[in-house]
């Protein structure tokens, strides 16, 4: 089996959850994967202080993809305040896959992305 | 066209890196449009420099400084000479990229205004797009382009009729695009716009490694290419300009030996090509990189340009025949450099990447610092396979077999 | 002080040119302040990088490119490391030259206006110095020199005097005169230009090859040095920069792997340091300074410092001996870096460096790029010997031992 | 004996002919030796076409300074056209020394500077 492409990768790529647009939204926030140019959205509705719902949106590698995916079942329902504590450790750990140096910032654009639109930190995880 | 393909054009052996193995895989190299790999003729250019004749130029007196000199401005005279262009008229710059920021700078800065328009195409390098986006904006200048129809191609009457609007100060129009291949007609483009009154910058990054270039021919008042995709190191760049347009710009960069007299509130400059070259140059890089354009030419670039013309029609009808595979750019048949950008359907352009990198198949993907053609195109990345001197038959199927494995990966 | 001048600190078998021969001469290289010779170690990971790890940074998704990628940034922690700085807020230039026009033009042309005044020294080298006078004509600012003492120094009282004219937006000097070999207290300087709310640029192209230098202690906005000064390859410079003035900087050079998004007629800028990279870097040039600065890192740069000065000191005493030989800059026993410069009654400088050249002893001659200065020390040109650490007691002899051979040829 | 400082160019440094200013003058010139910033200035007296008299004023290395005096007195009653004629071989062989590549430049800045003042034409020898 491939280290990096495995199946459930493949899976949340090829049908990932998730995915589309969340109109009304409350929080919203848009980043580029400068290292090819891909975009990455987010809609979050917020409930109280959580994440009550959110859809990504854009394009990307089967890495970033999965990763939105992944990560989207987990975000939902999550304190708005955890998800200024996440850092790339739990999105790598979470996608479970060996991640080369270059490969990191497709991992880890839709956790940029949400924390992003939650904190309004542009500047994570630099 | 003769059968050369078969057999790459440089020995091989003559590029150490290919002494590399991946795994147990040799280095299957596509990826020269972004940096070429080095001859040791090259390397070793560099190596002698350093070791045997450093020190620094234009004001020294004892011989180790005049060897250096001599050394220095010999290349320069090989490299001008390499695209028939002049000692006096060829300044150093780190890469193509301050070369064109120079002329943005230098040139535009001081001529362009409200009223004016620069046109380039939707084919630029961000290199050839982003410093004219500056200084259209700092000086109330017009930033147009030039479309790209559906064969990847210029249309000279879409430039008429850009150029009949009258306001065009400068076309600046790469010569071989970095992402489709194609060749633009620089001569016909050049001659129109002279015509018309605008000066001409003409970005031969790619070019230059590839095909035969005569400055002169192709008609341009600039023209800059930068020595790490043409077997030469990084750190060096090369801007060709018309001697007149040259002498009557002010300076960019500014400091030590571009200067004539330093006075306490103002300054006069030295002469060309002196003028635009402030600071210490790349001394051993221009030393070797006259060693890759004497590589170069003793392959003779008329046979390199066949070669690799023959190597990207192999590479061309072999990818049409892998399913899902589309490439963009000149269809097949038409004049075309030495690359093939493409995308596979259910497959992301990084990780096509990715796989064939593993079979130790050397591609890149992304948007190849041409965001504005990537949208023209439809897509946000291209995975892009290109060829150099030391390519053959075997690369092109390297890439293909890597490529059906890959596909295998991705359950396709 | 220990009496280590009597043998160089580094192995002169380090250093591959001092193999030359010169007739039957060794080479005396008396230099350094112009360039440095480069150690094997040095030459060898520049050839090793193009060998065998040459691919374009920052793009690349196979293998070969991320080792390119690492090696290139991996050489970025080492050279900031080197001076105390931070990876984020060191930018490759090509020299130093370019990295002082960055700070001009991207600082300085957005923040300098009428009424704002730019305060440089009299001994700046015309890189810390052209630029500035450009930016200022242009801007309707405008320039002031702070004077050089009769011991070649500044006045720290001169300074606040200056500061407390309230105009002063940005103090740029050098660290160590490449003419007088003065060494400026950076520190206070600095420290009372941000007290008067001025920014500060220290230019150490000298300073970084022979002394122990940390950032954050000078104080400085922004530090810039050169590679090839510093025993690295021609084609790389390095500046250092506060960070929140970085961050709020437009880009200088415009174009690829600088930018995070290009629209047809706005662009946004990449993070640091790439936003100020334009362009292919000088990665293979960036890997062997790397090696440089570990070289003088495993040396020492406090043993170099001892060193030097030490070598100093017995150069200027038997200097003092040479009849007509006047030195310039701090007297003997005062704080000074690694040279001296002088004039010979009765022979030119220029004339001095030849026949000393025919000696195998390689001294400079001319303004140094300090021509401001010159005319403060009433002089058109001085002869200079600057040390490096492959110097030792028997370089200072063949100096003395040339020099006297020279006056007897013009009868002295 | 040495090559290039032979005795004649050691006695034209130290005691050179035709030095010092000439006032008035007819034509005038002032170059720099942009290697070390080194000044040479010419004045030049005009009877008919002629150069009636000249002085140069300045300083430099033996070379550039033995070169203007040597080249002065070849220099005095030559019709203005033929200075415009006179090229860097001239220049040269008059001085009679090798000249390296470096130091050509001081050689030939003394006819430089006349040519400029004769012709007006500042960028000889390039
Ligand atoms: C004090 C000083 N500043 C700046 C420079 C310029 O360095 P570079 O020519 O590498 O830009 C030099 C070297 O000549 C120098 O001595
Ligand atoms: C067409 C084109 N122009 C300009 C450049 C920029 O070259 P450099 O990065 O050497 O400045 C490139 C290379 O990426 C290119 O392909």
């Amino acid at each position: 089996m491939d280290d990096l492409y495995r199946d459930y990768i493949l899976e949340h790529y090829k049908r990932p959850q998730n995915f589309g647009e969340l109109d009304p939204h409350d929080l919203e926030a848009l980043e580029h994967n400068p290292l090819c140019g891909d975009e990455l959205g987010v809609h979050i509705r917020v409930e109280g202080d959580r994440i009550e719902d959110l859809r990504f949106h854009g394009h990307g590698c089967a890495i970033s993809q999965a990763a939105a995916s992944i990560a989207s079942e987990e975000l939902k329902g999550m304190a708005l305040s955890d998800v200024g504590q996440l850092d790339a450790d739990w999105m790598i750990d979470l996608l479970g896959i060996p991640v080369s140096a270059t490969r990191r910032k497709c991992a880890l654009l839709n956790l940029k992305v949400v924390r992003g639109a939650v904190t309004g930190d542009n500047a994570w995880p630099s | 066209m003769p059968p050369v393909a078969e057999q790459a054009l440089a020995v091989r052996a003559d590029f150490p890196i290919f002494a590399r193995r991946f795994g147990e895989r040799p280095l299957v190299y596509l990826d020269s449009g972004a940096t070429s790999q080095k001859p040791q003729v090259v390397i070793d250019a560099l190596s002698a420099h350093l070791s045997s004749h450093n020190a620094n130029v234009h004001r020294g007196v004892y011989p180790l400084a005049q060897e250096a000199d001599a050394a220095f401005e010999a290349a320069r005279e090989r490299i001008a000479a390499f695209t028939g262009g002049e000692a006096r008229t060829t300044i150093f710059t780190k890469n193509a990229t301050e070369a064109i920021n120079l002329v943005a700078r230098s040139w535009g800065a001081a001529q362009l205004g409200p009223g004016d328009a620069v046109l380039i195409t939707q084919m630029e390098h961000h290199a050839n797009l982003v410093p004219w986006q500056q200084v259209c904006r700092e000086r109330g200048a017009e930033l147009r382009y030039l479309e790209v129809d559906e064969h990847g191609e210029l249309s000279l009457q879409a430039l008429d009729s850009e150029l009949a609007r009258g306001d065009v100060r400068l076309v600046a129009f790469t010569h071989v695009s970095n992402v489709l291949g194609t060749i633009n007609p620089v001569a016909e483009i050049s001659a129109r716009a002279r015509a018309a009154g605008a000066i001409t910058l003409i970005d031969g990054a790619q070019a230059v490694p590839q095909m035969p270039v005569d400055i002169a021919r192709a008609g341009a008042d600039f023209y800059v290419w930068t020595g790490h995709k043409a077997l030469g190191p990084t750190g060096i760049g090369v801007l060709h300009g018309r001697r007149e347009l040259l002498e009557s710009m002010e300076p960019f960069l500014t400091g030590g030996d571009m200067i004539a007299s330093v006075g306490l509130q103002e300054t006069t400059w030295n002469e060309l090509p002196f003028k635009f070259e402030a600071g210490t140059p790349p001394i051993a890089e221009a030393v070797a990189l006259a060693a890759a354009v004497d590589y170069l030419g003793a392959l003779g670039m008329e046979r390199v340009r066949d070669h690799e013309r023959a190597l990207t029609e192999q590479m061309l009808a072999r990818l049409g025949e892998v399913p899902g595979l589309r490439v963009v750019g000149p269809p097949a048949g038409r004049e075309r450099g030495a690359l093939a950008s493409f995308t596979v359907e259910g497959m992301h352009p990084h990780d096509v990447a990715e796989l064939l990198g593993r079979e130790g198949v050397c591609v890149r993907a992304g948007h190849h610092c041409a965001q504005p053609l990537m949208r023209c195109l439809g897509v946000s990345a291209t995975a892009r396979a290109s060829l150099g001197v030391y390519n053959d038959e075997s690369d092109v199927e390297a890439l293909i077999g890597a490529l059906q494995s890959g596909r295998a990966v991705f359950g396709l």
